[in-house]
């Protein structure tokens, strides 16, 4: 069919340069630092993941991808983080990655000058960001908050409490949402200002990660911990959506991930002397998968472009629709195909399965986003 | 109990007065859905006492004959027990296995000794009874057993391995399907069904972690175990015929079953209550209209299973394809299962993302275990997708894969 | 499973003698009066129905089943003549025997007793009736009426337009709503004062299907037709709930119908030396349609039971979403997995499908009869 | 038009303004969406009629060479007024298969004497060209073709039938696939490509009436029809080839074809607009959650589809499974219309229930017409469900079904 048959405008994807490279380079990065035996042992460990592999994803750079060089980043943009967090999905690679990206993207956006001088930098050579954002109500509406902050001089005492905070106990930075005077705010709060007993570990669906529930009752911060209140609004919104974007990444990689050993397992089983991928109820299965996931990366990366444009809403949360219930379905059907085996802890199907309720279920699941994208398209 | 029957309302009453007064607090753990999911010897325990005690009082086994350990009464008296023990939410019979399907073997096709030996033992849980049909390479096709179980003298030598020996672990004894003769025309004739013992040298059981991180099912290994050949009921070569029969028991296609309830299912309905006291974006997760849609469509293929199961005794509403709906029962019902499970976890917002052992987690994250669980009954058993094979072939004529 | 493990109240599905004989009957008659080739040549008939099988159908007392014994009927229910639509259509046999039905109970509902003494008996010999409820805005709400009556002395003058009226040009006796004084009535029109330029036949997508628009404007019957208006909202509402049975009992008997010539070709028909019965795509589809036909039957003949009951609005409602939706997918698939020979008019598939859209959108769709029976499930 | 090439801004000018001027007027007829909908001489003619202005105005075939009846000119020129044709919503080619797959084939592997005899004619309208490739018996795989071609001298004799020949009422020339050696080894090396003349003793076209109730497609018979061995493209023997590479023009995976457009596809936006303007219980269509939630998905799939495209062309983003996207558009594409239609009518309340012809039909009984029409994509050129085997096979990996 000739080209003109695409009636369909405003369909370009952008890729630079960097981001092929760094595709190129993360996956060969992710193959080699996690295979699955390490992700079954860093499941066993305390923090969840390997430090040495942090530091060298600092010394690779891309802590800072996203941050100006102006605050020791290297003035790219989340397009490119994207590039990396796709296939760290794909190995079930878990480490602090996307909660410091998006914690310095707050920062950037909200911050005030010191702030961000004495932050960013941190960030760019290593320091791990938290986001305490979560809270019991089980909201998704970053807006939804009920943790207060009150202001007395140069002191903001908060109260509250924070849940499904992500790598609270080794954070280097945790940034918080509160409540000030009735209006959203983020503040920036100093570990070691939060007593040990204070940030309790959860135990979540995906072993993988680390998760803590944070209570903020007593703790004081400086009044300068505040970010710029006359931003927050904004950062708040674009942050939900770089969350979306970044959770669709990791979503694509999963659900390749949980495709490579359903897959395999396919290829090599036989029942009644055939190979089971060669039954079409599996096979089908498999191609409906892969189209869904060509269609989730197509989203991905064209949001990944024009996040920060008009079409950005639309885009990200396409993504975010697609890949949700795309990872969950390819998860769902990895045990199933794996029969009697799929129902034990030793195969991988379900490692699969919980990291998609994770992304899935973060920041708004597929019903959530298609109920708005009904507005964005159809009012 | 009296040997003249008690009057039905007062039994009623009694009944109602008993459960009352004795059903067990609740446990401080997530409470298994069946004994396919019990994990730990607390959880056992908990169980097995609750069995024995309601057999003490004389509400098990009621219409099993009393030279067995039964009661001896008409079936109508264990029904009105069965709906008490649903009506009052206490926990299922943990003896599963031997209440439902190997009590009903035994009494129907056992010899008199093992009647003598098995039954009361079954009712009073001193015995606990596991399966040992499935095994690890050849699927759910049981025709395919290929546990080898080699006549010397008045023993046979077993050696292989069975999966899904759910409660194994805890078992004395096991219904077990083994090939006694490799070389048949049909594979089928090849077949003996033994009741054998677990304590016995080279039977070791493994408990599996399951994919919720739970235990709760096993694989049990046969290395030159002798068993004395009192243990086959049927025929030697006819082991076929007694699995067929004791599948008729699993499915509830025969009667028999001793009574109580054998499990806890988790209904679309819950989810539907569910919904009305968990938030999503700020509302209750039952306001939202999209959300609203699936529950409706999960309501409805729970009542449809009801109602099927209604319909199929009136022969003129089913007629045409009279195995259709106890056919695909097995496969429907775990299906959704499953989708209770995934939509009643999605419901939750990012409470979803808490996991059984988590007090932040909703109903102490039963509907994630739900999900997970689910898989059991659409892996196990036969997968769904050989379900559909079957049930294309067998209902709809059409020709074979 | 032991029968006490069933925890869902109210399942107990009553089925009587006469419903059986009359399902057995019905089968037979069906059969023999409806095979594909009359049906065929039906959709030439200017009628679109044979009159002989309708007088044969009205002597073995069919449309009189659930009229009362003293207006000459045989006092039984609409449960019994769910036993006969069932089968009709399966076998895609079109007569106005479901129209017919639904006025008489509406005139037993709300009608006078002169217009039941005069009117009834006429049914139960054989008479048509139609029924002029859907108009242009296509809202399936029967209450939302455009077409007015104004009463002047002993005369009703009627405006307005009535749209999908099926069988109107041979009916003997039209029932149509309208809006009086702002409220819904019913008025029993003699077609005899409809001009016949006023009614004209539509092209509709069951071609099985005779259906006509009808120009009420400019037609006056007395004011003995209009209906008791006091009995009447009730009479509308119980109306609507026969309405969805019936349909759904039709729609069952045709997915019913669609299996039978899909089967049929997945047995026969070989690609590359194996019959197409046999792959897994086809088959499993063929599954799930039976196992939504054994559900839409058990919700059917369920509400045929209770429909005078409390339960019956949700029984029904169900009886409908779910007959609709499958009716529907069994008439597509029937169309796909018949290859080319699907694509042509020759084939029977289309037949099926378009009987699926005629069904389906009446009374209203799946998604229609969800969204109210979340109002009475979760509300 | 001028020797040197026109100026590119000027030209888009010239472009606008004189389809802004010749546009046909609407026809009083329901259009069809593509060629392989036409189906009354009043359609062909309308159509018909429209290309040879387009033609005869420099419109049409502007990169092909000029000696052949082309303009000569580079790509560029064409891919303005394409654009210009779409924009303006104007029909479509109607000699769809002659500009798009025939033209270019001939002009890729033809013999001067071909080129000349046809290009100019393809343009021109003056020969219509249809496809000769599926059988009745033979389902869509090419290589299975039975259709005998026995030489003759320099002739060859034709016998059997092929289906799916759209427009081989109207057409004056088909590119047929033929057996001329039913005794090869492989069944691939026995065919040849002819470009066969319609107009010949034994050819006998029959218009088939497609489940919408309109014509619109044919099946033709061969009954001893002579035709030249003139008439080979490529090697006797070598139309397997030649099939191939027709195959990469039908799916636009080489370039080369006249211009113009060739559809005028439905779009998930038009069902979002449509919902704006049709009512369902008494409000906008577009304001019930439910149907919200539906069209959102269907409007993604429509997306991206659109962004699949641009992703192909993004090398680093396509490296793990080049053939991919490529593979499945078709089933993609053709299902999406389907699903396009479907919920189109859906939408429409009592109204759905109208189809074309009627007067209170929504869009004319577009909708309905695009949903029954849309199996020609997913059941021709390969169905669905074989489609489905092939992207398991090739992209995936997975064994022969």
């Amino acid at each position: 069919m000739s080209e003109n048959t695409n009636m369909v405008k405003n369909t370009g994807i952008t890729f630079s340069e960097e981001q092929a490279q760094l595709l190129e380079i993360a996956e060969s990065f992710s193959r080699d630092k996690s295979p699955i035996a390490t992700v079954r042992s860093l499941i066993e460990s305390e923090t969840g993941f390997d430090k040495g592999v942090w530091t060298e994803m600092a010394n690779l750079g891309w802590l800072g991808i996203a941050i100006p060089e102006e605050f020791g980043g290297s003035g790219l943009s989340v397009a490119e983080v994207v590039t990396i967090v796709e296939p760290m999905g794909r190995m079930l690679l878990a480490t602090p990655l996307v909660s410091t990206t998006l914690a310095a993207q707050l920062l950037l956006d909200a911050g005030s000058d010191s702030q961000k001088t004495d932050l960013l930098p941190k960030i760019a050579g290593g320091a791990i960001a938290a986001l305490a954002i979560n809270e019991e109500h089980g909201d998704w509406d970053i807006n939804h908050i009920t943790c207060e902050g009150v202001i007395s001089g140069d002191t903001v005492t908060l109260s509250g409490s924070k849940k499904l905070v992500t790598d609270a106990k080794v954070a280097d930075i945790i940034l918080a949402t509160i409540s000030v005077n009735g209006a959203p705010a983020l503040v920036s709060i100093d570990p070691s200002a939060i007593d040990g007993s204070a940030i309790q570990r959860e135990t979540v669906i995906d072993e993988t990660r680390r998760s803590y529930q944070i209570d903020l009752n007593g703790i004081s911060v400086p009044v300068t911990s505040v970010l710029d209140t006359g931003k927050t609004a904004a950062a708040l919104k674009r942050y939900h959506l770089l969350s979306c974007l970044l959770l669709s990444a990791e979503s694509c990689g999963g659900t390749a991930g949980a495709m490579d050993i359903t897959l395999d397992y396919l290829n090599t089983r036989r029942t009644f002397d055939r190979f089971i991928g060669s039954y079409q109820s599996l096979k089908h299965t498999m191609v409906d998968i892969l189209t869904d996931l060509e269609a989730a990366r197509s989203f991905v990366y064209y949001a990944a472009g024009v996040i920060d444009t008009e079409e950005g809403e639309t885009a990200v949360r396409m993504a975010k629709a697609q890949s949700s219930d795309n990872f969950s379905y390819a998860g769902d059907r990895a045990i199933q195909f794996h029969g009697g085996f799929g129902f034990t802890y030793e195969c991988d199907a379900q490692l699969f399965r919980r990291r998609a309720f994770w992304t899935s279920n973060q920041s708004g699941d597929a019903i959530y986003h298609r109920k708005r994208l009904a507005t964005l398209l159809l009012d | 109990m009296s040997e003249t029957l008690p009057d039905i309302k007062e039994f009623k009453k009694e009944v109602n007065s008993w459960v009352t007064n004795n059903k067990p607090a609740p446990p401080r753990f997530l409470m298994p859905q069946s004994f396919m999911e019990v994990g730990s010897d607390e959880q056992f325990e908990y169980l097995r006492e609750w069995q024995e005690k309601v057999y003490n009082a004389g509400y098990l086994g009621m219409s099993w004959p009393k030279e067995y350990g039964g009661g001896g009464m008409p079936q109508i008296y264990q029904d009105i027990v069965n709906k008490e023990l649903v009506a009052q939410n206490t926990p299922f019979m943990v003896n599963t296995l031997g209440l439902n399907w190997a009590g009903p073997l035994i009494l129907n096709m056992g010899s008199d000794e093992q009647k003598k030996a098995y039954i009361k033992k079954i009712l009073s849980t001193e015995e606990i009874w596991c399966q040992g049909f499935s095994e690890p390479d050849y699927g759910s096709d049981l025709g395919n057993a290929q546990l080898k179980a080699e006549r010397d003298g008045n023993e046979f030598v077993l050696n292989g391995s069975k999966i899904w020996t759910t409660l194994a672990t805890q078992a004395q004894r096991m219904i077990l399907l083994a090939r006694t003769n490799p070389n048949t025309e049909s594979k089928y004739d090849g077949l003996t069904f033994f009741l054998a013992p677990m304590n016995v040298d080279g039977i070791d059981a493994q408990p599996i972690k399951k994919l919720t991180g739970e235990h709760g099912f096993c694989q049990t290994f046969f290395n030159d175990a002798r068993i004395s050949d009192d243990c086959i009921i049927g025929k030697e070569g006819g082991g076929w015929l007694v699995a067929m029969k004791t599948l008729m028991f699993e499915r509830g296609a025969e009667g028999g079953q001793a009574g109580g309830h054998m499990s806890m299912p988790v209904s679309a309905e819950e989810v539907a209550e569910l919904s009305k006291r968990v938030y999503r974006e700020g509302d209750l997760a039952s306001q939202d209209p999209v959300v609203r849609d699936e529950l409706v469509k999960l309501l409805m293929r729970g009542k449809a299973m009801s109602l099927n199961n209604a319909r199929a005794k009136i022969p003129a509403l089913v007629s045409e394809r009279p195995t259709s709906i106890s056919m695909s029962s097995k496969m429907l019902s775990t299906e959704l299962s499953r989708s209770i499970g995934e939509l009643a976890t999605s419901l939750q917002g990012s409470n979803s993302l808490y996991f059984v052992g988590d007090d932040s987690a909703i109903d102490s994250g039963r509907w994630q275990r739900t999900y997970f669980q689910a898989f059991s009954g659409t892996i196990g058993g036969g997968t769904t997708q050989i379900q559909k094979n079957i049930i294309g072939e067998r209902v709809l004529g059409l020709p074979k894969t």
